[in-house]
């Protein structure tokens, strides 16, 4: 095998997916709107499929392509495999919602499988520009998808808002990735680790800080969140399901790549903006949804939430603060998907019901459902006996171990504030009165929720510890 | 030693295992099935509940009382360094048999009264039953908090679906009240882990950690356990949980949940950092004695009854922390003997609220008088446990409450004194609202056809008074269960404590 | 002083400020069209910094892709939606001071960053793709672009594939009601799917 | 005086300035919003050239020619999006786009 | 035998508390009423084996309590102390089960009104039994509890629930020190055995142990403490205000309880831990004055109560501050002896009262009877044979006298001693013994002249209904009579007297006479308890006692006048009567109208009820609604959880309001951030993380 055969073979489920991608996009192009279902299906199986030919290469060692533009680590391997599985399952679920709101297209499931690229692309960066054009590819996907309902004023009202802001954080990435060009001379990560360790200039300290203020608007963290709520409110629910689990995942992996990485050396300056956008986050995404009536604009606070409450093992800037990142972003994922897949499931003939009293008194007419979400939300919330409270055990762990005592307990105490707005969701399920009952839904959705359900609760005992030796290899992948 | 392996990992899931089957019994079933589903599922409960109870008391016999390390062990590996690591002593083991006690008792107590989402109900009991015995039985720290913290799912769903007019409020102060403590001390915790490198208790156990960081450790276990007992300032929640909670539910709460609170401090604030707990001592006693005499006078004034039982039980769990904190046998024998019988007392009392509450709907004391004309037995069975609260000798009231006052005394005569005050208030609230609800007459109508309790009352409380009596007169049933665990424990602290203080002075071993 | 280096200088102090200046009037500017017009005028000025700074083709690029293809964009999409002009409304000077505080503040932490920098040495080692001095600009593109850096070529690619997606998707309109030639089915026509014999039974009708 | 680095970054810096400016000081419409965001990908870009003239590596100019590439594929998209606005609105005047808040 | 004695009247409890609905009235009060005559008989027997035959025991029954270095036993004590005891209360009380299948005839509860009276009779076993202090304590509030059922046993009756409940607390109140008490003598001692701590006492005279604020004389603390049990359950003074009260609960109650045993607890406590207040004279002061002031302040009140049992309640009171001057001054016998005899014509009174009562059909108002002698003639005879020996009417120097010539005699003539030997407050005890006594006297008569003397003052209808009590009630009055009559003679020297050395044997002390250092049982654990040889007694005990006998009994050294001074009192007393309410019937009517001071001051009571109403109950409740409303409501639920979470939501409100949904606002906010954090670090520098103080730095430095 050539050195290049070899190098395209390490891409490979990248280059799979894209030409994938492609054929589907010329075979929808031909056969039009009708295509829609077979895309969607093909698309799922090319994401499955592409999640495990990547994972065949578990356990091998660290591998760079395109002359190190790319690498392949455990940590790569971590991040991509997950950002599969999720985009796959997102168009599972999503595929009932398109159709009931009649805006099956194909190019949204060809969308979805660009920007999965653009993610499994920023997962295994080891260059700037490739941080960037992978960046890029995933944002410009998800601006299209946030707009994809174009007769609805509020999805396009999302999509502009979500443009906007979204171009002027790539402005700041970008004028922050000149800086740390011109004061590193290189965009590659060994070298900028080099250089870092050489030379801390002031000027890599405010490159770093532009950068990170640039990722930290796809992980939605405090003060660049801003977007979040409106769009998770107004993008199409498959959508906002969609962006809140891969393309997060994704984004938190670049960052601690980054700072853990290049900058590992130069923790001391970037510490300190780390925990305050951890501080933040916890803050605006625990006090704002307490206001929430919403239920997808409460999971948008939920998800600022949750991002500060990784980003506090971001901070801790440690291999242990990187497996408890990663375990924590590992079970959100899940929980999110399985929460998505219930808000979807919540129909009644008239529309979507997207409020909270909607749900009053499901524990009765869908137990079912209801139930999961219980374990689900009991699980975002961080309690035990549900996987979640592993994450935050571990986040706990990790911050403590790296001195951020106070960030810890500030993350603790108002994780209990966290608490009430899980509960009152749980409170309106179970103690009140009976709403009417949704429409009967796809059978998928119920099911994603009660797999992702049982996976939070009786099957933790074996998620758990399979999660934590794969987290612990990809951890161990950057130290 | 036993015959049986596992019995931890049985006693402890067995009830879970009968949650499971109803769980999925109820949800296969359909129309007509569900209804019979309902209507078996309190008698699968106690049936659940029933063997639970005698795996525990075969535990209770297979258990070396002489012994006072950690019997029956059971460990697995599970992630993250954590094990699955079960095992009691003579401490936890007293407890896991209250809580085995009282579960069917609330099961007979709920059989037919409960009739709203009878096998969701009966679930969420068995499930906390579960994690109630789990966190008895816990010997890793994490393993333990995950219990801990579980045990508040159910009790949520509890009070919240079956609980009284002001449910959702009173659901969500518990739940929040006692959250808020509970992950400071997994803060705590977590550094535990972190500067000892294991999650085992046995090795915790064991483990000196500094004197600066015990203080620390300390506030953050007392966070959650002072709540969780309650103690003063931290208790409002307790009225409100209780008040609204079904009767069931309030039994296990004042029964169980809040001896986790006591628990906790045994366990873990009084061997791992004996240091901060000298240091602190008079701060809990300080509390202990203000919430004695506080909670009392304002169970005086409460007018609903299940409110004024509920303060009562918050000046009760005073004598506890007072009893731990005094760390001499004496009074933690004492604490161990009052956290027993007052599961057994305030369980029965709030069992007592329920039957006149499933008659007539009200909890105000105001809407009764002269129950005594029309329920004779059920009259005398309320005096018992009344007198019983009160801590009149010959009940099991009496012990706890003067070993403990006993035990503060040792160490400062202060806290005797004080608590000595509850002694008196005690009587004044209890006997008042026994005037006001049995005695007297009959000035409600509604009172005129009440009838007394049935054989299902009976049966309910038969063991209650018998436990009560028996306690009251041979409370070795209990001092030697627990006795070589505390003393162990008492001799651990005063080993690394060093020197005992005013202790010294006073002859405490004889 | 050497004439070169004043006329250098003079020349990146024409463009610079131009530069500036016309950035300016694009985000005062009240007609949108003057923004686009101003825009065009502000990459000008920069095509030339890019000059003098010896990268000629990107100069180039600068001038075809943003003047030749982005700013007609623009302008396209302005006249295409036709927007009122409205105002400068209300409250925009109660953000003024504050937004110009923070502006300036952060300009001039920039600049004053700016001017920390220095060659490192370490730096010349760690560079990627260092420049022969007397390459030809364009010629030393065209060697590293489609070699080294292959692979953000593809990507590149990519992502305008995407935009293109995207723009069809959201903006290409299949009015209903509008009948449309359909050559395939015209040609499969069958005689027989155009007439129907049926059957009328006498009072019924059809 | 000779022409350094430093002024170039300056003029980048004022210029990213301006577009950052732009967009919040903006109420009259979408689109310039979006030119302002041409603006700071233009002072990112005299940032590169600059630097990679000073470095003498031709890295950062090629970085710039990706980012005209990204730059202009980002205006075609954004402005779809805004075209689709318009559709559904009638206009793009900043202070109507709040729909959604809270 | 003693366990039958013990344990029968348990029994009877519980068959007549537990099956008193199945096996009927009848059969329930046979049971308890046998068992208890049973448990009277087997008592007297006894009380000859301990006191003249010097069989003392000690029967362990089993282990109590064992934890750490804490110990108590179940145990029957039986020595010369319990014995008297013994044969009082089960005498007592199976006369009052007798009487109570009259007076309690018409009631519709029997069976439970019978199993209180033997669950009291059993607690009150219990208490003179104890072997240790602990087990005193449980009978103690045993007998709490059967007082305080008994009190409310008419539950329809809010004076009566009133009543029981005040019983009940001002008893806690009381068993608040004794509880103290016993903290503290096991922090002294280690241990909770009469004998163990006893034995000791002598070696701890000097200890000073720190209690609240101040340090103490351990003893003089212990005497101190378990003496406010003993004013408790004794009623004395500031703590007496429920015995009148417990008058609401039914007469054969208010007998035995109120009268003859319950209530003398407290002095069995004195004179059972009279080793203690021997070594503690400042807390013996106390119990003195706080006895003088109970019989006199008692007795004030006496005189002008209307209510026929009250009158009686306050002089029970009244000899009880009697008993309790006696034991303070050392004369442990002689209290003990006059609280003997006291039961006896006490209970004779009250049971006496109680016929008066049924016959009138519950009337209990003096100024409602008069006359009725002829009505209940023999009622009328043992009344005053009651009040004969209540008062004290006797020849002195001579051993001609009924019951409570030579207790009371004893006790002023032996405070005139003391005086005399230099204990303090000896001669002021004296004289409120005298003036008592004139009041005793005083009362006592107008109780008889008011109740069967004069014009009857009721409606006529009862009073012709009005006739004499049955045969069961009766009987019992008869055989009391007796008691009232030839207790004090029969027993006098024993008691006080010449031959006392040999009955008390050590069981309390006795001036001069030590033997108190001899423990019951050598062995405690011996299971069989074997009787203790008598051997074990100091020999010259009894010498001793031998000499000392004539400062006690006779009364010979004291000077005449002394010797005659309460016969002549009691004369005044019965002459004062006399003139007021037979010679000017009405006259005391006119005088109490007329009185604005201390009539009103007497008859209120002194007023206490009013002061503990207005400073405690209205206190406590002010002070429960203060720290309920205000404490836990406001204070703590409104700045706590509540407040936390209205801040909580304020501050929630305030960070929604952020989110304007405007794109400007969300890039500014974007700009902040991005200028604030380059700031920021520009700022701090490279100082390095500023975050992660506190003892995380040091975890993480650990590994």
């Amino acid at each position: 095998m050539t050195p290049f055969m070899s190098t395209l073979s390490l891409i490979a489920p990248e280059i799979g997916l894209t030409l994938g991608a492609l054929v589907l996009l010329v075979g929808g192009a031909v056969r039009g709107e009708r295509a829609g279902n077979v895309i969607t299906w093909a698309s799922v199986g090319l994401l499955v499929a592409a999640a495990f030919w990547g994972l065949r290469s578990a356990g091998t060692a660290p591998a760079q392509a395109f002359g190190g533009a790319l690498i392949l680590d455990q940590l790569a391997l971590f991040g991509k495999t997950a950002v599969l599985l999720a985009a796959a399952l997102v168009l599972v679920i999503g595929a009932g919602f398109l159709k009931i709101e009649k805006i099956v297209k194909y190019e949204y499931a060809i969308l979805t499988l660009l920007a999965t690229l653009g993610m499994m692309v920023m997962v295994s960066a080891n260059d700037l520009l490739t941080l960037y054009v992978g960046l890029e590819l995933q944002s410009l996907a998800l601006y299209v998808l946030a707009a994809f309902n174009r007769s609805s004023l509020r999805a396009s009202e999302a999509g502009l808002k979500y443009f906007v802001l979204g171009a002027l954080s790539s402005g700041i990435l970008l004028y922050g990735i000149s800086m740390v060009y011109g004061f590193a001379g290189t965009t590659r990560f060994e070298g900028i680790a080099q250089a870092a360790h050489l030379d801390a200039s002031v000027g890599l300290v405010i490159g770093v800080v532009f950068v990170l203020s640039g990722l930290a608007f796809k992980i939605s963290a405090v003060p660049f969140h801003m977007w979040t709520p409106d769009v998770y409110q107004g993008a199409p629910t498959p959508v906002t399901a969609f962006f809140a689990s891969a393309p997060k995942f994704a984004a938190i992996i670049l960052i601690a790549r980054l700072l853990m990485g290049p900058f590992a050396d130069m923790i001391g300056q970037w510490q300190q903006v780390v925990v305050a956008l951890s501080a933040l986050s916890m803050t605006v995404g625990y006090f704002g949804a307490l206001m929430q009536t919403n239920i997808k604009r409460l999971m948008a606070y939920s998800s600022i939430a949750n991002l500060g409450y990784a980003m506090i093992a971001v901070a801790a800037g440690s291999q242990r603060g990187l497996e408890a990142m990663l375990l924590y972003m590992g079970l959100y994922l899940i929980t999110t998907l399985g929460v998505f897949a219930c808000i979807l499931a919540m129909r009644h003939t008239e529309g979507m019901a997207e409020n909270l009293d909607d749900l009053s008194g499901m524990s009765k007419t869908r137990p079912g459902l209801a139930i999961s979400l219980t374990v689900l939300l009991f699980s975002v919330a961080g309690l035990p006996p549900v996987a979640g409270f592993a994450g935050k055990l571990y986040i706990f762990l990790a911050a403590v171990e790296g001195g951020l005592l106070w960030l810890a307990i500030y993350g603790a105490v108002l994780s209990v504030i966290g608490a009430f707005y899980y509960l009152r969701i749980i409170k309106i399920m179970w103690f009140d009165e009976a709403a009417p009952a949704f429409i009967p839904s796809d059978l998928v959705l119920p099911l994603t929720a009660g797999a992702a359900a049982f996976m939070m609760l009786p099957g933790a005992i074996w998620l758990l510890p399979a999660l934590e030796r794969w987290t612990q290899a990809a951890s161990a992948s950057l130290f | 030693m036993t015959n049986l392996p596992y019995i931890l990992s049985l006693i402890t899931f067995l009830p879970l295992l009968g949650a499971l089957l109803l769980v999925l019994f109820r949800m296969a079933a359909r129309g007509e099935d569900a209804e019979v589903i309902d209507r078996n599922a309190p008698g699968v409960a106690l049936f659940a509940s029933l063997i639970t109870f005698a795996l525990s008391i075969y535990a209770l016999f297979a258990f070396d009382m002489n012994d006072s390390g950690f019997q029956f062990v059971e460990k697995a590996e599970w992630f993250g360094g954590m094990s699955y690591h079960m095992g009691v002593d003579g401490i936890s083991l007293s407890l896991i048999i209250l809580t085995t006690f009282l579960m069917p008792l609330c099961f007979i107590a709920s059989w037919g009264v409960v009739k709203k989402r009878v096998t969701e109900y009966m679930v969420a009991f068995l499930i906390l039953e579960s994690l109630m015995v789990g966190v008895f039985c816990s010997l890793d720290i994490v393993l333990f908090y995950v219990f801990f913290e579980a045990g508040l799912i159910p009790m949520f769903l509890i009070i919240g679906v079956w609980g009284g007019q002001n449910r959702v409020y009173a659901a969500y102060k518990f739940f929040l009240y006692t959250l808020l403590g509970s992950v400071l001390m997994l803060i705590a915790i977590v550094a535990m882990i972190l500067t000892a490198g294991t999650t085992d208790m046995t090795a915790l156990l064991a483990y000196d950690f500094p004197v600066s960081m015990q203080t620390w450790l300390w506030l953050g276990f007392f966070a959650s356990f002072a709540v969780k007992m309650p103690m003063w300032p931290v208790h409002t929640w307790l009225p409100d949980a209780h008040v609204q909670a079904p009767t069931a539910g309030s039994v296990i709460l004042a029964g169980v949940l809040l001896k986790m609170g006591g628990y906790g401090f045994i366990r873990f604030s009084l061997p791992m950092f004996p240091d901060a707990s000298q240091t602190f001592a008079p701060l809990v006693f300080t509390l202990s004695v203000i919430a004695i005499i506080y909670t009392s006078l304002v169970a005086f004034r409460q007018t609903d009854i299940k409110k004024l039982i509920a303060y009562s039980s918050v000046a009760h769990m005073g004598f506890v922390t007072i009893g731990i904190f005094a760390m001499n046998t004496i009074g933690v024998q004492g604490a161990m003997f009052q956290m027993i019988s007052h599961g057994i007392v305030s369980g029965a009392l709030f069992l007592a609220v329920g039957v006149i509450y499933d008659r007539m709907h009200t909890r105000e004391i105001a809407a009764y008088g002269g129950l005594a004309q029309r329920m004779p037995v059920y009259a005398t069975v309320f005096m018992l446990f009344t007198m019983a609260n009160v801590g009149l000798p010959g009940t099991s009231g009496f012990i706890g409450e003067f070993l403990t006052m006993m035990g503060g005394y040792l160490v400062n005569s202060w806290i005797a004194f004080g608590a000595a005050f509850g002694v008196i208030l005690s009587a004044v609230y209890a006997l008042t609202l026994y005037k006001k609800v049995v005695y007297g007459t009959i000035t409600n109508p509604k009172l005129e056809d009440i009838s007394d309790m049935v054989r299902r009352e009976v049966i309910v409380f038969a063991p209650l008074v018998v436990a009560t009596i028996v306690l009251g007169i041979w409370p070795s049933l209990v001092t030697d269960m627990t006795g070589p665990a505390v003393e162990a424990l008492v001799e651990n602290i005063a080993s690394a404590s060093g020197d005992l203080g005013d202790l010294a002075t006073l002859p405490t071993e004889h | 002083m050497d004439l070169a280096v004043f006329l250098s200088g003079a020349a990146f102090y024409v463009f610079a400020s131009a530069a500036i200046a016309f950035a300016f009037m694009v985000v005062s500017a009240r007609n949108p069209v003057r923004s686009v017009l101003f825009l065009i005028m502000t990459f000008f000025s920069a095509a030339g910094l890019f000059v003098l700074l010896g990268a000629e083709f990107l100069a180039m690029i600068l001038i075809m892709v943003y003047v030749g293809a982005v700013a007609v964009l623009f302008l396209f999409v302005v006249m295409m939606l036709d927007v009122d002009f409205v105002e400068l409304r209300q409250g925009f000077l109660d953000y003024l001071p504050l937004g110009g505080l923070l502006g300036f503040v952060l300009a001039v932490e920039l600049i004053v960053l700016g001017a920390s920098w220095r060659v490192s040495e370490k730096a010349a080692d760690l560079r990627q793709a260092p420049m022969d001095k007397d390459q030809e600009n364009l010629r030393a593109f065209a060697e590293v672009l489609y070699t080294d850096y292959a692979f953000f070529l593809e990507a590149a690619g990519l992502v305008l594939l995407v935009a293109m997606i995207g723009a069809i998707v959201l903006t290409n309109y299949h009015k209903k009601g509008v009948k449309r030639q359909n050559i395939s089915a015209q040609v499969a026509r069958k005689a027989e799917d155009g007439v129907e014999l049926v059957d009328v039974k006498p009072g019924q009708g059809l | 005086m000779e022409i350094g680095l430093a002024h170039y970054l300056a003029v980048a810096a004022i210029i990213f300035t301006i577009g950052v400016f732009g967009i919040f000081v903006n109420r009259k419409n979408v689109i310039i919003m979006m030119m302002s965001i041409e603006l700071i990908l233009l002072s990112v870009n005299i940032n590169f050239v600059a630097f990679s003239a000073a470095l003498h590596d031709l890295g950062g100019q090629v970085f710039t020619l990706f980012v005209l590439t990204v730059a202009a594929a980002e205006a075609a998209v954004g402005l779809a999006i805004l075209v689709v606005y318009f559709r559904n609105r009638g206009n793009i005047a900043v202070e109507d786009i709040n729909l959604m808040k809270g | 035998m003693y366990l039958i004695i013990v344990f029968g009247p348990l029994l009877g409890a519980l068959i007549a508390g537990l099956f008193g609905r199945i096996i009927g009235d009848k059969l329930a009060q046979i049971v308890t009423t046998g068992l208890l005559l049973l448990s009277a008989i087997l008592s007297i027997y006894a009380f000859s084996q301990v006191a003249y035959g010097g069989h003392e025991r000690l029967i362990p029954v089993m282990n109590w309590f064992s934890v750490g270095g804490f110990h108590a036993d179940w145990a029957l004590r039986i020595d010369t102390l319990t014995a008297v005891m013994l044969v009082v209360v089960t005498f007592v009380s199976g006369l009052v089960h007798v009487y109570s299948w009259g007076y309690m005839a018409d009631d519709p509860h029997k069976a439970r009104f019978f199993s209180y009276l033997s669950f009291f009779t059993f607690a009150m076993l219990m208490l003179v039994t104890a072997d240790n202090f602990l087990q005193m304590f449980f009978g103690w509030e045993g007998v709490g509890l059967a007082s305080y059922l008994l009190i409310g046993f008419w539950y329809k009756k809010p004076a009566a629930n009133a009543a029981a409940i005040k019983a009940f607390v001002t008893n806690r109140v009381g068993d608040f020190g004794f509880a103290l008490g016993i903290f503290t003598i096991f922090a002294v001692f280690g241990s909770l055995e009469f004998d163990t701590v006893f034995a000791a006492v002598h070696d701890k005279t000097e200890l000073v142990i720190p209690f609240l604020w101040m340090q103490f004389n351990a003893i003089e603390l212990i005497a101190f403490l378990l003496f406010i049990g003993a004013m408790g359950k004794s009623a004395q003074f500031f703590l007496h205000v429920w015995l009148p009260d417990a008058m609401e609960g039914p007469t054969p109650v208010s007998a035995l309880i109120h009268a003859a045993t319950m209530v003398t607890a407290g002095v069995f406590l004195v004179a059972r831990a009279a080793p203690i207040f021997e070594l503690a004279p400042d807390a013996s002061l106390f119990v003195t004055i706080i006895g003088a002031m109970t019989a006199f302040f008692a007795a004030t009140i006496g005189l002008v109560q209307n209510d026929i049992k009250r009158v009686i309640a306050y002089s029970t009171c009244s000899q009880l501050g009697y008993m309790f001057m006696a034991g303070g001054l050392g004369m442990y016998d002689a209290a003990i002896f006059h609280l003997f005899t006291h039961a006896f014509f006490k209970a004779l009174l009250f049971l006496g009262a109680g016929s008066v009562i049924i016959g009138l059909h519950h009337e209990q108002d003096m100024r409602k009877m008069g006359g009725i002698y002829k009505r209940m003639p023999l009622t009328w005879i043992v009344m005053i044979i009651g009040t004969i020996a209540l008062t004290g009417v006797g020849i002195p120097g001579t051993s001609i006298g009924f019951a409570g010539f030579f207790s009371k005699d004893a006790i002023i003539e032996g405070a005139w001693e003391a005086g005399a030997a230099g204990t303090a407050f000896g001669y002021p005890a004296f004289w409120v013994g005298i003036v008592a006594a004139l009041m005793t006297s005083f009362y006592s008569w107008r109780v008889i002249f008011m109740t069967f003397h004069g014009k009857y003052r009721g409606d006529d209808h009862t009073f012709d209904h009005s006739k004499e009590s049955p045969r069961s009630m009766l009987i019992p009055l008869g055989l009391l009579s007796a008691g009232a009559i030839f207790a004090g003679v029969l027993f006098v020297g024993d008691f006080v007297g010449d031959k006392q050395g040999q009955f008390w044997r050590g069981a309390t002390v006795i001036e001069g006479v030590q033997s108190h250092d001899a423990p019951i049982a050598d062995a405690h654990g011996t299971a069989d308890g074997h009787q203790v040889a008598a051997a074990s007694h100091d020999p010259s005990a009894t010498e001793m006692a031998e000499d000392h006998k004539a400062v006690d009994g006779g009364g010979h050294h004291v000077p005449l006048w002394v010797l005659w001074s309460p016969f002549v009192v009691t004369l005044l007393g019965f002459m004062i009567a006399w003139f007021i309410y037979m010679m000017h019937e009405g006259l005391g009517a006119r005088m109490a109208a007329r009185s604005r001071i201390v009539h009103p001051f007497l008859y209120n009571k002194w007023y206490f009820d009013e002061i503990y109403d207005f400073v405690l109950v209205r206190g406590a409740r002010k002070l429960g609604d203060l720290f309920w409303k205000g404490g836990d409501q406001r204070l703590i639920d409104g700045y706590g959880p509540n407040g936390f979470a209205a801040a909580s939501l304020a501050w929630a409100r305030q960070i929604v309001k952020l989110q304007t949904g405007l794109l400007y606002h969300y890039a500014f906010i974007t700009l902040i951030g991005l200028v604030g954090f380059i700031t920021w670090v520009l700022l701090s520098g490279a100082t390095g993380s500023l975050i992660g103080a506190g003892i995380g730095a040091g975890i993480g430095g650990g590994h």
